[in-house]
Parts: C-alpha cells; structure tokens; sequence
C-alpha cells in the first residue's frame, strides 16, 4: 500500500489553513510542500509517455495524442495533487477521487495508475488484449483498482463527477472529486446539463479539467465545431474558471493546487488547461492525426528516443 | 378459478411513492432523484421526510441517470424518477454504459409506461421499455401488477444490490394482492392453478388476465396464470414446468409485442419446449391520445383479446 | 386556401430591401405594413385562449399555462409575421415555417393553426380525444395540416429546426424558420448541441424564442434549476440575443419583425421572449401550477369570462 | 453446398462509403452528416464530390438526428453516420421521435456494429442496436454481410422512402455476393436450398454460416442458408416456408441474444410453426476488448458454434 498525501490529512480546519497556503504559494508562484519536486514529477512524465506509446504500439490500437498530452497533468494529479490511497476502495471515503470522461486516453490514466502504485506496472502490457483489466477504454467491470466507473462512450463523466461530489457531502467527506473531459467532448449536450446542474447546487468540491488541445477526430476543433471562448462560455453557466498549461509542470501543479484552495466557496472549478495532442512526441505534437492511431516499430523508436526512461520500463 | 377481490383501485406509481418513503425510513442511503416530474412520481412524502436526500435534477434525464451512478460510489443507494420514455430510451447509452456496465447499484423508477398513460399520446407513451432494459446485460427488469406489489418491489429492490429497472403506470387499477408480501425478485408468483393454457402476464395485464381467467373459467377453460413481475431474469423453471402441463401459452404485456417478455417466453421455449403461443400486445404500432381504457381496447389489450388469444391457441395446441 | 403574406413576396432583393425597412419600423418603434392592427391581432389571441381553456377543458387534460402565455406570440407569427400558406405542403418551400419544441402547448399551436385557416376548428373539439389528429403533442402521423414533426419529448426541436434551416439554404429558399422552446426545456442537453452547432455554421436563417415564463412542472425555474442569465449563455454561444415581452402585442409584433430582419447576417436569431405563465386567466397566471392541469366547469366560465370571443367559439 | 468463393476481403463499412458516393451521384437531394468520425464510416468520397451536401456536426449525435429529421422536410434524403451504438442508444429518442413517430426520410447509418469492432471494447461494441431499432413502428432494420450488399443496400434505401437502420460493420471480410447485385429490401436471399436445418443469418455471421454449411456437408448435412440482410421487416414467408421443410432452425446473429434476429424467429415460429431453434448470440454478457477473431471465438459466434447448433437443434427435432 501506498499513500500520497499532498499535505496534510485533509480535515476541515486543516484543509481551510492549507487552502489559503495554497493560495498563497499561487501567488509566489511557488508551489511548496510538495512530495516530488518539479524535476521529478517531470521525471515520471516522462516515463508515463514511454508508457503510453509502449502500450499503444503493443497492441497496434489505441489513443497516443490525448494521452501524451494529458500525461503532464496526470502525473501532477496522482503523485502530487491528490490525496489518495492505492489501497482501493470503491467508495473512496476520505480520500480524492478522479475520473476519466473522455476514456480513450486510457493509456496515460492506466500508466499513471500503475506508477502510483495501483497495480503493477507489468501488466501494462496486457492493454487492450484479450482477457486483460486494462480495456480500451477504462472499466469498472474487470476491477482494476483505480477505476471507479466505465467512460469511453463521451459526455457521460461530468455527471458521474457530480454525483460522486454529492455523496461526498452528504458523506460529510471534505475531499475532492476531480474529472478531466476532452475539449470535443464538451460538444456533447449532456455536459451541458451538468455544467448548469453543478454551480445551482453548489458542487463545490468539483474540479474539472478541459483538456484544451484543440483538436478531435476530424480534425482541429475548430473547423469541425468551434467551441469558442470556453472561459465565457463556463463563467455564463457560474463556474469559476482558472486557465493553465498542461503541459509545464510547474504551471500544471500550481494551477491543481490553486484550483483546490478555490473548492468550498460556493462554486465548481473549471480548470482550463491548455495542451498540445501528442506533447512529448515531436512528429506525433499538434495534430489531430495521432488522436487515435498507433505508431509502427520504427515510430516507437523514435518516440521513445525522445523520452528518458526514469522508472524502468515495464 | 382462484377468486382475487379488491376492494379499492390505486395507481401503482402511488405503491412506489410509498415504497420509496419506506426504503428511506429504512436505510439512510437511500436517495431519490427526479427530472422536474416529482408529483407524477409520487414522491413527495418522500421529500418531505428526506429533504438533504433528494435531488431535484431539472429536465436533464442524462444528467440524472450520471449523477446517480456518481452517488452510488459514495455508497448512496439512489432511486431515479421520471416517465418510462425518458427514463429508458432517452438515456439508454448512459445507463448501458454509466449503471448497467458499470454494475452500479442504481435503481431505475419509471412511471406512466404504456398506452395506459392516457392523452399525453404516443410521444410519451412508450412500449419498448421493456426490450430496451431486458438486452441490458446484468439489468434487474421488473414491472409490477398493483399498488401493493409496487410497494413492495421498492423496498425490495432498495436491499438488493445492482442495477434494476422498476417499471409502473399512471391509472388506478385494483388492488388485489397482499398488503404484507414480501417480493422475491425473479421468483414467478403463481396466480392460479391451471390445466389447459399458460397466461403469463405482467403489470397491468395481470388484473385482466384474471378477469380473462374468470370468464374462460365459464367457458370450462382452466387457465394457469402466472404473473411474471421480473421480466429479467426470467423465472425460466417456472414457465417451463407449466407449458409442459399445458402445452400453450399467451403472454400479456402492455408493450410492443417485438423485443418484450412475449419474445423472451418464445425465445425460452423455442431452445427448451417450443410450443404455441399467442401475443397480447401492441402490434408494432405506436399508441395516441384517449383515456386508458379506449386505448387499451383499441391495441388489443383487453381481457377479451386474452380470452380469444386462449381459444386461438387451444386450437392450435389441438386442446 | 388562404395566404398570409406579411409584407412582399420574399425574393432576396425585396428581402433585403425589406429587412431595413423592418428595422426602420422597429426603430420608429411603429411595425407598419401589418395586414391586422395591434388591436386586431389582440382580439384574435383573446379568441386562442378562448380555444386553450376550453379545448383543456373539453378533455380534462393537456396543458393551459404555457399555451395561455404563448397565445400572443403564435397570434402575431401566423397573423402577422410569417410568410406562408394554409395550403399545407409538407417541405414549406418559399414559406416562413415554424417548430413548437416545446409540444405540451399544443392547445395554442392548434388554435392558431385552425383559426389562420389549415383546418376547420371545429376540429378544435377533438383535442386529445380517440382517434383525433389533434394529439395530446403535435404529430405528424395523423397528418394534420400545419405539423411537421412530432415533438412532446422535450428538447429536440431546436436540432430539427436547424435542419429544416439548412435545407432552406440548400434549396436556395430565402424564407425563414421559426422555432418555440419552453425556458424549463432548455435545461435538456440536445438544446446545446444545437446551440453550439447553429452559430459555428452560420444558420442565420432561424429565428429561435423562448417562453421565458420562469416555471417549468415542480416549480419556479429558478427553484427547480435556474437558468440564470439567459442572454450572457447564449450570447457566450454566438447568438445574436433580442429581448421582448411576449404578453405586450406591439412589442411582441415589433421584436419578430426586428428579428427577421436580422436574418441574412450571419448568426442564428434568439428572441428570449418574457411571458406569464396562465396569461389572460387570472387565476392562472405566474404559477407553475397551471403548467399542466385542466379547469372545472366554474373555472371554465370564469376564465371564458375574462375573454371576449371574437371570431366565434368552435 | 452451394459454392462461394472470394477473391478479396474489404470491410462493408467501406461499401457503405461507395453506396454513398454513388446514391449522391445519382440524387442531388441525398446529403450526408457526421458525428466526427467521417474516417470511420468512409464518407471521405462523398464530402469530396459533394462537400456543400456534408454537414459536419461534431460530437453531438442527438443533435445529428434532429438536424436530419430538419434536412427530410425540404427535402433531403440524410444519411447519417456514426458508430452503432451512438446511432442508436446514444439517440432512442431522438430517433422514436423526429424520426421514426414523424416518419421522415432519414437513413441511419452505423459503422462498428457488434463484437468485430474489437480493440476499443465493451463501450463501444454495441449487441443490442437491432433490437433497439427492431421495435420502432415504421422502422426498417438492414444488417448487411459483405461489401457489394452493403454498397447496394445503400443505393437502394436511397432510393426507399422512409426511415431505415442500416448496421454494418469495420473488420474485412470475405467479398462473395454478387458486385451488381440489385438490393431488395425486406426480401430474403438464398444462400444455399438445403433439407435438414434451416440457418437463418445476417451481417458478418452470414459467411461463417456459408463455412459452417461446407462443414456440415462433409458431415453429411444439408443445411438450408437464408440471410436474412432485412431484419424488419422480417420476410416471414421465406422462414416459415424454409422451416416447414427443415423442421428446426439455428439463428446466426453478432447481437445479443436477447432482443434480436434471434427472438424474431422464435416469436414468427411461436405463433405459426413452434419448432426446435438454436441461438448462436452473446449469451447476455457485454464484450471486451481483444482482436475480431478471438472476440468472435471467445463469445461463441464462431463457424464451429454454428456447426454444434445445428447438430444439436437437428437431435432435439429427432433428426
Ligand atoms: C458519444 C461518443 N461519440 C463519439 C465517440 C467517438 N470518439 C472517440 S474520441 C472522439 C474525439 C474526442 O475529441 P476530444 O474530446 O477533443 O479528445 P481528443 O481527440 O483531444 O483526445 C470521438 C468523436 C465516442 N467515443 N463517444
Ligand atoms: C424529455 C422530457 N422530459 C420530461 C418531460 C415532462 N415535461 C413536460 S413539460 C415539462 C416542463 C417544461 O418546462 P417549460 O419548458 O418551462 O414549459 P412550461 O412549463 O413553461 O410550459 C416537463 C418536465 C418531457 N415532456 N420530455
Ligand atoms: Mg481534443
Ligand atoms: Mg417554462
């Protein structure tokens, strides 16, 4: 078993000193405290995008470009951010809980599962074959610890984060639901729903994050179907929204860290972070082509070339 | 022919109301959901009692069925309301994939099925209820026959774990079954005795295949009726064992007579004992305005259209 | 066959011609050119809610607030503002043609359909009873004249009216689509979708009102899930947002002249229109509780009373 | 055993994709939509020849259906596009209502039907789209088998007035029926005239029932092949007729069990001919993850699941 605890256990006086802490490390734009310091966190970025295009290229299938770019902001997450247990409980009482809406970048949320400590990181392998826990997209059916709801089908995750936040309340549970949706999955009404359900009812130990890279399927969101100001957009529905680059750690830490001092005031927090599909990749970086096609040998090559290995391969 | 009497008619959705005050006074996990249709679903006292454990979601059936899944990772035990069309098909990708894949412990409460809910007509009038929830794999199906039995499959499903699709309807209709009984999910409850058809029926249909068993009583028919309340998982063992005695069998349901319990009944019986079998259901139609009754005599779901379906498959059964 | 033409038969230079002078007219604050008078068009929507309670009335069911506070608004759309025909063609090519979203206030849409000359309104009597072509929700499976889509399930008209819109534009039909959606029903998350999707592709020739009653079935809306500020959320989406009073005649006849005259420029048309749920019944107004219930015989004259017939009882 | 061969392997969704390119070339009034996935269903042709009659909606298949049941009122002839399951589940009402209840002219067309969508999993590899669509009043339900059906299926619903399901699917397969094959919607093919078991099947499974009849042959059985390509309507004639002479029946279906082909037959067999029938389906569960081959082994959708269900079906009708 191990525990990440980011600061302090989280009870409610404690967790009002360490918000306005938080605040102000924001400010001093230095986020102190911390377990890992910022070259390491990059560290194990790096290891969980060897990861990703490891797994990826072992099963020919897969989603590298949302992985990677989102592998800044996971490592930030479970190693940092979160205060968690990997001794897995379903309910999670007690602790900070995550959730994956947009599930095809499975890749980078099973790497950063097993790096942290959920399951071993051997069975990264097992992505997406036959009989694995490791699914194309993330389920609760085969019980991988880490896992608490089955995504891939878009749009569905803000709701199930908000439920989940709810029941920590009526819990009386002062810890924090975070959920990460792609950018074109924001284009699904159903997150519209949640996103005007939440700041009506106060879900205010919510913190979602956009994965803002601009590009789905098809191509760049923007000529597929803009989404515009989203800042706008979130703050007419009554979000507070923080804007941040998913892809500098430092900002990425800050920004979680931030956006945690703000839970508790009355308001979701929409963390609106900025990344590049691919990041870490060089010809894999900025386009929608590597949304969700694997690279061959000589592709894997040159990926991993770019990518210091820091934990070992699995 | 067994006598079933009652002496005063309630909607079911009022069994579920009160069902649901109960599981809550019971078990404080107990949640209730609603998409801006609270009075529809009876739910009020419920409210009353438990207001911290209400959840009123707006018109947003998706969000709901989210937000219930969420709650029940928290240990919440959640029950969500609204009309059986917004309930099934509206949300069917989000419960396939947020509950029922998911496994999660949701309790899916729909009320005003069928062409029982009268003149609101057809867009809310839905038949496909059933066959939608039964293909979910994992899915509890249940659609229960009167106030009583509604009252008890809410408790009942609150202490059982896993997904379950409670269905029921608007009208009042008799109360005929026991005010103490305890619901076995999955277990046929027997209505009457017979020799020379099967009716299995559900919901509604369970009243009017008595009234049908009643009159083909008359006729010197002794039917054997079985109520199936769970419609998934089929009490398998109990139709078999009662087509092998009688050797025909109609099925009654108030819903499409594609993809329903009436295919699930030909389905098991055309791997096990194929027999013939005659549909009381809606004919592939889509319903309209008119009060419950008219509309029920107009689709062909009358006690009426189950006694002819019994002499129709009689004959075919050379009986 | 009876023809309403609110102005020039709409080809696109007269269109445009005429567009500004609607604007002058909206600006001189004196919409001109109306076949009926503002006092005409007021005793024809007296006659609709003659028509809304008594046809409730005559069924005991369907749904007497929304369509009283609507009563108005269809009035001075299919006696004033569209341009179409009451000889039904089902494709409304060349014609102004309209959605109702919200279907519940089907009471208000058959009134108006009947009384501007689709069908006898005798047929009025029928309303949700057996076997009528007046559904409890508008379908078009009975074929009634003037229905072209079912709606009752809330939330789906707004997509349909786009689609009609763009067909429009691919048959080079300068014409214009109106679509009615209730403010509870905005809540539904397809509305989004669609709200997104209209702007980006420049569906300027859909002009889309809301019953901005504030109550939806349990309650105020702002009780049940508040909508906040409309006109910031759809403004954050792109639309060109108008504001009217859908209970005033004048300005209700104003404001759709001012939208259509914004029509042809590039973004959808939003008329967040402000009505009183139960308008023109006093006992019914502003509560959601005559969202969806129907009145007694005493409560039948009391509210006949309130009324005058003008173009005689069905 | 009749004799089929193949020369190629393409996937129907790619003959989806021509049949598109050429009802477009044929009627100006067919337009296209997509859900963001124009690679995956092949539309790429099309929006090159005709990219004014493409509307990209993005990520939002609800608002895809409403916008196509819109385009059918001036109209257009929308085909639209996306996985199986988004086009069905994701959007029941949607279609049940702007479509099927206001019966416009829309084709729903969805790529990645079944368990041979593979890799991604369960989410995505819908088992119940042919029942979902089956119990829509109004609602035309293909499943095509190779690529030349499917490209002529989509020429021919082109060219049918009404709302269709067309499901196809994205691994290659063997190309064996004919390349100018005209489409008859609703009408049973033949694929082999046989005597001792009917095999009824559609969409990918309609080759490996081929297989399975080579293999039954050689066994000494002579399997009548009917694919059934148009699930609703059902050509009833052609079952019952072939059922009369065989005397049992297996169904063949990448679907689950409950709610599909499967259940059709058995409920047409119920009420004309009861008669011993075998189901090689999901037996209820969900899939997973893993290549078309191993799922399709792994779930029993296999030419050998094929061959025991007729050897068994044949010793439950004492043949
Ligand atoms: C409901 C639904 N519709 C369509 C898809 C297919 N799909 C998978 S990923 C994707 C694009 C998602 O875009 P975005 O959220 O921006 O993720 P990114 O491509 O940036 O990783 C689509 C359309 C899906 N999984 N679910
Ligand atoms: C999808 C869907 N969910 C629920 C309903 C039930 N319903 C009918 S009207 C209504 C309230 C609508 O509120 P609003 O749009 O504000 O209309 P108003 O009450 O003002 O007429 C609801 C919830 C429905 N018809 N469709
Ligand atoms: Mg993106
Ligand atoms: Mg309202």
């Amino acid at each position: 078993m191990v525990v990440f605890q980011a600061f302090l256990p989280n009870f409610s006086l404690t967790c009002y000193v360490q918000s306005i802490f938080n605040y102000i490390c924001h400010i001093n734009q230095q986020p102190q405290l911390m377990k890992h310091t910022i070259n390491e966190l990059e560290d194990i970025a790096s290891q969980v995008r060897r990861d990703i295009v490891r797994m990826v290229h072992g099963c020919q299938s897969g989603h590298p470009g949302g992985s990677l770019g989102c592998a800044d902001f996971m490592t930030a997450l479970y190693f940092d951010v979160m205060n968690h247990t990997t001794d897995f409980k379903m309910d999670g009482i007690g602790e900070d809980i995550f959730f994956l809406s947009n599930g095809h970048i499975s890749p980078v949320f099973y790497s950063a599962l097993a790096r942290s400590g959920y399951f071993e990181v051997s069975e990264l392998a097992t992505f997406r074959k036959l009989n694995s826990r490791l699914q194309g997209h993330p389920t609760t059916h085969e019980h991988l610890p880490g896992i608490r709801i089955a995504s891939g089908s878009l749009g569905q995750g803000m709701s199930v984060a908000i439920g989940a936040a709810q029941a920590k309340k009526l819990n009386k549970d002062h810890s924090t639901v975070y959920v990460l949706l792609g950018d074109g999955e924001l284009q699904e009404g159903q997150n519209w729903e949640a996103i005007m359900y939440a700041p009506f009812n106060k879900v205010d130990n919510l913190i979602a994050t956009i994965d803002y890279n601009g590009q789905q399927i098809d191509g760049p969101t923007e000529k597929v179907l803009s989404l515009e100001s989203l800042q706008a957009k979130f703050e007419a529905f009554g979000w507070h929204v923080i804007t941040s680059n998913g892809n500098d750690m430092t900002d990425i830490v800050k920004a979680l860290h931030y956006a945690k001092s703000l839970t508790g005031k009355g308001k979701p927090i929409l963390n609106l972070m900025s990344t590049i599909m691919g990041n870490g990749v060089d010809f894999m970086m900025g386009s929608h082509k590597w949304h969700g096609i694997a690279p061959n040998d000589e592709q894997l090559a040159a990926s991993l070339a770019q990518l210091p290995s820091t934990l070992k391969d699995y | 022919m067994k006598k079933y009497t009652y002496t005063e008619k309630k909607d079911t959705r009022s069994g579920f109301g009160a069902g649901l005050l109960e599981a809550g006074q019971k078990n404080p996990e107990v949640v209730a959901l609603c998409a801006d249709l609270v009075g529809s679903l009876k739910m009020d006292a419920f409210i009353k009692e438990f207001p911290e454990r209400f959840f009123q979601i707006g018109i947003a059936e998706a969000n709901m069925i989210g937000i219930a899944a969420g709650l029940t990772i928290g240990g919440k035990i959640p029950f969500t309301g609204t009309f059986a069309n917004f309930s099934t098909g509206r949300v069917y990708d989000q419960i396939r994939q947020s509950v029922a894949y998911s496994n999660k412990n949701v309790k899916i409460c729909a009320s005003h099925a069928g062409l029982t809910l009268g003149e609101d007509g057809a867009t809310h009038q839905i038949l496909e209820d059933i066959g939608l929830m039964k293909m979910l794999p994992g899915m509890t199906v249940i659609n229960t026959c009167d106030y009583n039995q509604t009252k008890a499959a809410t408790i009942a499903i609150a202490e059982f774990e896993g997904p379950v699709y409670l269905r029921f309807g608007r009208p009042v209709i008799p109360v005929f079954t026991d005010p103490d009984q305890k619901f076995e999910i999955g277990k046929a409850w027997m209505v009457n005795e017979g020799t020379d058809v099967t009716i299995v029926a559900t919901g509604h249909m369970v009243w009017k295949a008595i009234e049908a068993g009643e009159q083909l009583a008359e006729l010197g028919i002794d039917a054997e009726i079985i109520n199936i309340h769970t419609i998934k998982p089929l009490d398998e063992a109990a139709i078999l064992k009662s087509v092998k005695k009688t050797g025909c069998v109609v099925t009654c349901e108030e819903h499409n007579k594609f993809g329903g319990l009436g295919e699930s009944v030909a389905r098991l019986l055309s791997t096990e004992l194929p027999s013939p079998q005659e549909f009381v259901a809606v004919n592939d139609s889509f319903g309209e305005s008119g009060t419950p009754d008219q509309l029920m005599t107009k689709y062909g779901l009358d006690t009426i259209n189950i006694v002819e379906a019994v002499q129709k498959v009689m004959k075919r059964a050379n009986k």
